[in-house]
């Protein structure tokens, strides 16, 4: 029953998280974390359930009441959203382990509430994941940022504007996409997407199904945050509370990520696109341009969240440009950047809340030699992930970076090569600021050693989450090769 | 040509109405504006799907027994109408949430205007 | 609404129509499943009505009616109705949401159209919940997480 | 020379992990500095012990290693230790064991701050030189060549003073950019060849390239590994990264860093371009202007430095591009010239750091011009820094000579006379350069009374620099001694030219 079940089980119980809480803890307050934890392990659990499944039995189709497509709803399993689905859940089941002491320390007299929320995050994030149609995605799209809209906007004074710009935002890439998908209705008669990949390749003249391609590109595009449509990210990342920032920054923007994967290679073509619209070449330069202009301000920042949610549009740039590259090694890279950039932001988004909580601000130029000595740890994982992002070998980092390169080489493009290369470095100026400042005295006035005796290293239950991320950079950078292999050759899509 | 035009007008429409939606979201300062902007852009959506299930002679897609034929021509698309439901709500919710932050902010900064908003931000952001 | 001052006209009108419309709400919702209608649009006259009582007889009358702190456990229940009859089929050997393994009738289509009605009358009632909950949220001027 | 046909052994591997396993020791013992000290010494021991019972398999030709898990389809992190490798690898690992006896004298004499830190980061530092040695591919070089760079970073900003820290970005700006361009050259040499398995005669044999592809492919290689090599214009972060304690100076900016850079143009010129395409696009002949400048102007701007350890530094960055011309000459004897020079050079400068560290711990004197007289109170010191100028200058009968010498040779036959006039040229400058600081130690007398109730370092520091000196002689006489430095040279040369 369970196996039977397993594709549509990891958003079902996180629905069923969100819905439990509010009746549940509406007395008991102190319900709310353990369903949602459990909601959440359970969904890992599955996933990886899901993953062996796929990985063993091949593309596995779950049809919703039993209705067969294309009439009824179905979840799709292949390797590409089973891998996304386990990236999301593994990561956010470390982030909410840690978010349990933040979210007390920030949000006391609305966790409840907030846990619910989460919960409705992750169920959009997964249903966007599975769902193998393409006006279910819309919905569970909504979901998600309406969820997003809500932890967004509980952070500090300022947080409500930021939520509602990406609100005005997100909703202008929602409709666009919903738009998008009336075109391809419009012209297909059919929502479903393995139906739609049937029909669309033959259609590659009609101009409506072009269109629909764009705007549903434009769309995903908002809510992933690509270069120029990035504009909501680096306010709603700085001022939304740790435990929110640390939640959307590692798998928000992926998920959109993914559709676009989904949209671009799996429903339309490579062939389709080739032919219609210069696309993935415009993704690849506008994501060459996000690497160096996400980069060059995360420079400027003097906010950690802040310089952090501008590392993290470069970083999308990187997703953007694999896919852009459209050869199977700028798809195998960005998939790969699409775990490892999960795992290194929710490292250092972890370690921004660790400071927030233990010095109360998590501002770079405060910073001093102290937080090394009292949150060793916490300072560790700090800078494994920040040699990944760098892109130093044998972390993760080091090697989406190397696929990219690979792939830029095989399309000759040198450009694109010199600016992975060029973003490398920039990435090592913002990082090794930071670590200047945690590792070295400051150069200029004594600051004494004791005094504030409350500074010391985080709690347990935060300290985990952000170790056994770092160690997974480490680890999962020496075996990538066991993933790529294993799992990112296998979605490589069809017509490359 | 004048065919293409009057012959997709409802599309027309749909279209006029979606830049009215999307200069009220851009140009207008007021955040109730933008988000009236913004309900106008979504609504625009709903028709131009509910236009795209229109069928000229056809009628509500509930199945009369009488009539002896369910011959798909003689009903309207229902596909269209049930998602844009589903749509309206997702629209709705997003309206909810748009409008409580909209309170919340006034209840703040005292003010609804965006330019001033950001002015008050920056002000925050010095005196941190 | 502080400043409300009763007036019988809209008072007397708002009490003899809101029973009617809660009643033409219940009508679409359970017959819902075979004809237009359904549990978002009768949940949502359901709400329309609460909210007309609440527009008419001021909050704190209107608070006996339907009180604001229900709004989030009906809420969650009215999905959880939903939910649960999917979640029933799963038990039942099925797949998600598949009424016709849940033999509320001898037919599996029949049974098909009762786990409908089910799944409506829970989505009716979240949606009347929610929308009530987002008015008095808004009433109130704050917002709920 | 495929990974696949070499003899499975163990020990490399062991011989990388070693040290790296002597960090958590080190880190866990920081508070008690004695049996912190004796890991770092162990470590050393077994390390230098390891690579050594690799040397008779090399000697015979033969490789040994191990192919460890893949990095990415089709590239496995490869240890293997071909005869080049054991080469370089006895030298980094004997070398460490005196440096850390000459730690322990230096940073105890100066009471040092984090001395795990340090001691610990110098371990990383081994292990990834270690590495460089034993890498059997480009990746796995490239591996271990940003390990390296990253765990120098602590050292080099060590003193934490606004110079050092300002020494540490300048580095960091260098060498992280030299991995890039590693990066890319390593990304188009998979694309071009699908291998970058290092093979004696190059991986691009049966490869044909377009000679703009060579040459672009060659630069980005030579930015590569030409910043740790320090080849001009790519060496000014060496002389800046002298802000950093003198043993670091010692074995990482003159033997381990810096040398790994050499041993990468090496590995480059011979395992993975090759002789053949050298030779047809010219590229010896840029690599052969590029060290023939660098030779000539490091030389003329060390003259000119005052401070002991910039004048050193200068020294190295001239040394070092004997090492690149002679990869450049791309002859039998030039190229066992040069690998000599590794070796050779690393006893003699090591010596002569380990001299300018020991008159900061006992005199704080860090410019030569104070160093007056210096010779009578510290005569072992500075006897060792005479043997090692000798060598430095290339006069028998210390080390030095040898290596010039068959970089000479290699100069006639390569038919050209150019690097030998080069040669001899630096050879006068180093002796103008070297000359008058023992003249000053020994024969000017000291300002006033200063020197009056110092003695020599603490022997922590002598012993080792008289060692390393009197190994430079030893070689100088024997070249062959125990090692068998020259058979081994002998045999890498005698393989990349014949492109076994």
């Amino acid at each position: 029953m369970i196996l039977s079940n397993s594709p549509a089980l990891a958003p079902l119980s996180l629905l069923l998280a969100a819905i439990v809480i509010p009746m549940v803890a509406f007395r008991r307050r102190w319900l709310a974390f353990p369903i949602a934890l459990c909601a959440s392990a359970f969904a890992t659990g599955i996933s990886v359930v899901n993953l062996v499944r796929v990985l063993s039995e091949g593309v596995i189709h779950y049809h919703f009441g039993g209705w067969i497509p294309p009439i009824g709803i179905e979840y799709v399993l292949d390797p590409l959203s089973a891998f996304v689905t386990l990236v999301v859940n593994a990561v956010s089941l470390l982030v909410l382990v840690h978010a349990h002491r933040s979210v007390a320390a920030e949000l006391p007299d609305r966790s409840m509430p907030y846990y619910a929320v989460v919960m409705l995050m992750l169920t959009g994030f997964n249903g966007i994941i599975l769902t193998g149609d393409f006006f279910n995605l819309y919905v569970f799209l909504e979901i998600s940022s309406l969820a997003l809209y809500g932890m967004i906007a509980v952070g500090n004074k300022k947080s409500p504007v930021a939520a509602f710009r990406y609100l005005i935002m997100g909703t202008v890439g929602g409709s666009f996409y919903l738009l998008g998908v009336g075109f391809v209705y419009m012209t297909t008669g059919s929502l479903n997407m393995a139906d739609i990949a049937k029909i669309a390749p033959t259609l590659y003249h009609q101009p409506a199904l072009v269109a629909a391609l764009g705007l549903m590109v434009v769309g995903l595009g908002i809510k992933m945050a690509i270069f120029p449509l990035h504009g909501w990210l680096p306010d709603a990342y700085t001022y939304a509370p740790s435990a929110s920032s640390a939640l959307i920054a590692p798998v928000g923007a992926k998920v959109g990520v993914y559709a676009i994967i989904r949209v671009i290679f799996y429903v339309f073509g490579v062939d389709f696109v080739r032919h219609s619209l210069p696309l993935t070449d415009i993704l690849a330069w506008l994501g060459a341009i996000a690497i160096v202009y996400g980069s060059v301000l995360a420079i400027a920042q003097k906010e950690m969240k802040r310089m952090l949610a501008y590392s993290s549009v470069a970083q999308i740039g990187y997703i953007g440009l694999g896919i852009g590259l459209a050869n199977p090694y700028g798809i195998i890279g960005a998939v790969l950047h699409v775990m490892n950039h999960a795992l290194m932001k929710a490292c250092l988004f972890l370690v921004a809340g660790n400071f927030r909580l233990k010095l109360g601000h998590s501002t770079i130029p405060r910073l001093d030699h102290r937080v090394r000595k009292r949150m060793p740890w916490t300072t560790a994982a700090f800078t494994v992930g920040a040699l990944s992002m760098v892109g130093v070998p044998p972390t993760v980092g080091f090697f989406s970076k190397w696929y990219l390169a690979l792939g830029t080489i095989q399309n000759g493009r040198w450009l694109f090569l010199a600016a992975l290369l060029v973003s490398s470095l920039l990435n090592a100026v913002y990082f090794f600021r930071v670590l200047e400042k945690v590792y070295m005295k400051p150069l200029e006035g004594d600051v004494p050693d004791d005094g504030d005796t409350a500074l010391a290293e985080a709690p347990g239950s935060m300290l985990i989450p952000t170790l056994v991320l770092g160690i997974a950079l480490l680890l999962l950078g020496l075996f990538n090769a066991v993933i790529v292999t294993g799992i990112i050759t296998r979605i490589v899509p069809p017509g490359m | 040509m004048l065919d293409f035009f009057i012959g997709h007008y409802a599309y027309w429409f749909v279209f006029i109405l979606m830049a009215i939606g999307l200069y009220g979201m851009t140009v207008k300062c007021n955040l109730v504006k933008k988000l009236i902007g913004m309900t106008i852009f979504q609504v625009s959506i709903i028709l131009f799907f509910v236009a795209s299930a229109n069928k000229w002679g056809a009628t509500v897609p509930v199945l009369d027994h009488s009539a002896g034929s369910i011959d798909p021509t003689k009903y309207i698309n229902p596909l269209p109408h049930t998602l844009m439901l589903t749509a309206i709500v997702v629209g709705v919710a997003t309206l909810g949430v748009a409008l409580a932050l909209v309170i919340t902010i006034y209840n703040r900064y005292q003010t609804l205007d965006e330019t001033r908003l950001l002015e008050h931000m920056r002000k925050d952001d010095d005196s941190e | 609404m502080r400043t409300h001052r009763p007036n019988p006209i809209v008072s007397l009108v708002s009490r003899v129509v809101s029973p009617f419309i809660m009643m033409f709400a219940l009508y679409v919702i359970f017959h819902g499943h075979y004809s237009p209608g359904g549990g978002f649009q009768g949940g949502t006259l359901i709400a329309a009505a609460l909210i007309l009582i609440r527009l008419a007889e001021g909050n704190e009358t209107a608070q006996l009616q339907f009180p604001r702190a229900w709004a989030t456990p009906l809420g969650s229940l009215g999905v959880l109705i939903y939910f649960g009859t999917g979640l029933a089929a799963v038990f039942m050997g099925g797949r998600f949401l598949d009424y016709s393994v849940l033999h509320l009738a001898h037919h599996a289509t029949m049974s098909r159209s009762y786990g409908i009605l089910l799944v409506e009358i829970g989505v009716g009632l979240a949606v009347t919940a929610i929308l009530v909950s987002i008015f008095d949220n808004l009433l109130e001027g704050k917002p709920d997480a | 020379m495929g990974i696949n046909t070499m003899t499975l052994s163990t020990v490399p591997l062991l011989a990388v992990l070693v040290s790296l396993l002597a960090v958590p020791l080190i880190l866990f013992c920081s508070r008690r500095p004695n049996l912190r000290e004796f890991w770092t010494i162990g470590a050393g021991v077994v390390k230098f012990g390891l690579v050594l019972s690799l040397l008779p398999g090399a000697l015979a030709g033969k490789s040994v290693g191990i192919a460890l898990l893949e990095l990415a389809p089709g590239i496995r992190l490869a240890l293997k230790a071909d005869p080049f490798g054991v080469f370089f690898a006895m030298i980094a690992s004997g070398l460490w064991i005196f440096t850390s006896f000459y730690s322990i004298g230096y940073m105890r004499g100066l009471g040092e701050h984090k001395q795990a830190r340090y001691f610990s980061a110098f371990a990383v530092c081994l292990s990834a030189t270690i590495g460089i040695a034993f890498s059997a591919n480009l990746l796995t070089f490239i591996l271990f060549y940003e390990i390296l760079t990253i765990a120098t970073y602590p050292l080099v900003i060590h003193k934490e003073t606004p110079k050092a820290i300002r020494a540490g970005r300048k580095y960091l700006a260098y060498t992280l950019t030299a991995g890039l361009f590693l990066i890319a050259a390593a990304a188009v040499t998979w694309q071009i060849t699908g291998s970058l398995d290092f093979a004696a005669g190059g991986i691009f044999k049966g490869h044909p390239l377009a000679p703009s592809t060579a040459r672009i492919l060659f630069f980005l290689f030579l930015g590569g590994v030409g910043v740790k090599a320090s080849i001009m214009p790519l060496h000014s972060w060496l002389p800046t990264a002298m802000a950093a304690p003198t043993p670091v100076s010692a074995l990482l900016h003159a033997v381990a860093v810096v040398k790994s850079g050499v041993f990468g143009v090496i590995r480059v010129v011979g395992f993975v371009f090759g002789p053949a395409l050298m030779k047809e696009f010219g590229l010896g002949r840029i690599l052969m202007v590029f060290a023939g400048f660098t030779i000539i102007t490091a030389s003329l701007l060390a003259l000119k430095q005052d401070n002991l350890k910039r004048r050193l530094a200068y020294s190295t960055v001239g040394h070092l591009s004997y090492i690149v011309l002679g990869a450049g000459m791309l002859t039998s004897a030039a190229l066992t010239g040069a690998m000599l020079h590794i070796a050779f050079h690393a006893t003699m400068k090591i010596t002569m750091f380990f001299v300018a560290g020991a008159i900061y711990v006992n005199l704080h004197k860090e410019n030569i011009s104070q160093l007056n007289g210096i010779g009578r109170v510290m005569p072992w010191s500075m006897g060792a820094f005479t043997v090692a100028a000798i060598g430095l200058s290339g006069l028998p009968p210390v080390n030095g000579f040898i290596s010039k010498w068959y970089l000479g040779m290699g100069s006639m036959q390569a038919d050209t006379l150019i690097p030998l006039f080069i040669l001899v040229a630096s050879g006068l400058l180093n002796a103008a350069y070297f000359f008058p600081i023992v003249h000053r130690a020994f024969f000017r007398r000291p300002a006033g009374d200063e020197l009056a109730g110092h003695k020599e370092a603490s022997p922590f520091m002598v012993v080792p620099l008289c060692l390393t000196a009197t190994l430079s002689l030893a070689f100088g006489i024997y070249p062959d001694l125990f090692f068998r430095f020259f058979r081994l040279a002998a045999g890498v040369a005698g393989a990349i030219l014949g492109g076994a």
